[in-house]
């Protein structure tokens, strides 16, 4: 699946989007935010902050407990700032 | 009314827009419209300290997510047109962001879908803005207020 | 805003005024206004069975009762500019008649301001529309909505 | 003193305007509403509902109890249907 990034997420990640490939055990947005923080310093310190990140599945808005399976494209982001 | 909610009108756009023709538009030729109501959020200069407004945005679902929200309105109100445009990109001090207009035949209901409208985009819409100085440096992501959820949040507290 | 509250412009006038220039002129310029919220009140056909609305005023009143309600707005909210246009005489259906622009440095203020101006004018303004209806004949006047003297009257139960 | 009549009020009168000289003893709006219906069928019809006309004196609203001791101009209407 392909994971999104933006505003200052994607600036601490470092990019704006890329193919992941969580394993089986990783079944909700929370353990997909667990599952990339292990992966090293940078992606540990741009999800700290989890209780301000959002997620959305496919274009939709989820909340941390949505399930993944199927999903074609997660974004993280965090809170909205438009009109 | 009874011939079912009209299409909202949407566009998530770099360009500039005209709030004049665009509201003048949603008028054109007709006669069953009392009431127009329309916002247009702007670029503020916060005192002469910001240059511009970098807005951030999620290409693929900011149209959908406004479409939802659009769609949601009219199940509230009945209202004969609407339009919204969000631009994205660089927007300098004292440039139009965001136009919402709602036609509807009384005006309790224009100015409810107007703000409902509003509360929407800024809590649920996926656009981020950024400060440029106007001393030419990069200022921080602009944070969220906690209104602006309050302000979305009544929405659901009320009619439900 | 420390320096003082602005001078509204209002006009009571005959000739159709122009929404999106009138709009435009508040901002142009100046990079401190967030927001604006506008209205323009028009006149339904009512299912094509009304032609027009005449409009008779009290004109040593209009103005005047206008700028009183303005005053009031202006000390309620941290407005930075205001316009309110209103016509009399005949105008015909999908025609405008009512505008009124507030602008602020946020949308709430802009949105509350444009709203309370809206249910005080319909409430303490002193027009009075009769209908020309579509068969040529000239109809009754228009009867107030008791929800109108009750949009009026809930700015008085809040905020005191 | 000047009266003014707007809408229906002005149509049953049947004039917009006129020159009224009430005696002393007319001191509110109240007093100013009944001595005009004594003067003849017209304007009793005219103001017969008394209780939805609304009155201004010299360009501001005014309740009924309204003392009209030194009024220049006073108007008398239906509620207003501006906006």
């Amino acid at each position: 699946m392909k994971a999104l990034y933006f505003a200052w997420l994607r600036e601490r990640v470092g990019k704006s989007e890329e193919e992941i490939q969580p394993p089986a055990s990783v079944s909700t947005v929370a353990d997909l935010i667990v599952w990339l923080s292990a992966r090293d310093e940078t992606y540990a310190h741009a999800f700290e902050k989890r209780n301000v990140i959002r997620a959305a599945i496919d274009h939709a808005h989820v909340r941390h407990d949505a399930k993944i399976f199927g999903a074609k494209e997660i974004a993280f982001f965090p809170p909205m700032t438009g009109g | 009314m009874a011939g079912g909610a009209p299409k909202p009108s949407i566009c998530v756009q770099r360009e500039d827009f005209d709030a004049a023709a665009e509201t003048e538009a949603l008028c054109r030729g007709r006669a069953d419209i009392g009431a127009l109501a329309s916002f247009v959020g702007l670029c503020r200069d916060e005192g002469g300290t910001l240059a511009a407004l970098e807005i951030e945005h999620y290409g693929a679902m900011a149209e959908k997510e406004i479409e939802r929200v659009a769609t949601e309105a009219l199940a509230r109100w009945p209202l004969l047109a609407l339009r919204i445009v969000h631009r994205y990109g660089l927007i300098e001090a004292g440039g139009r962001i965001v136009l919402v207009a709602a036609a509807a035949a009384h005006r309790g209901e224009a100015f409810a879908a107007a703000g409902f409208l509003m509360d929407y985009l800024k809590a649920q819409a996926p656009f981020w803005k950024r400060a440029h100085l106007a001393d030419g440096s990069l200022g921080a992501w602009v944070e969220p207020k906690l209104a602006d959820d309050e302000a979305a949040a009544r929405w659901s507290a009320a009619n439900t």
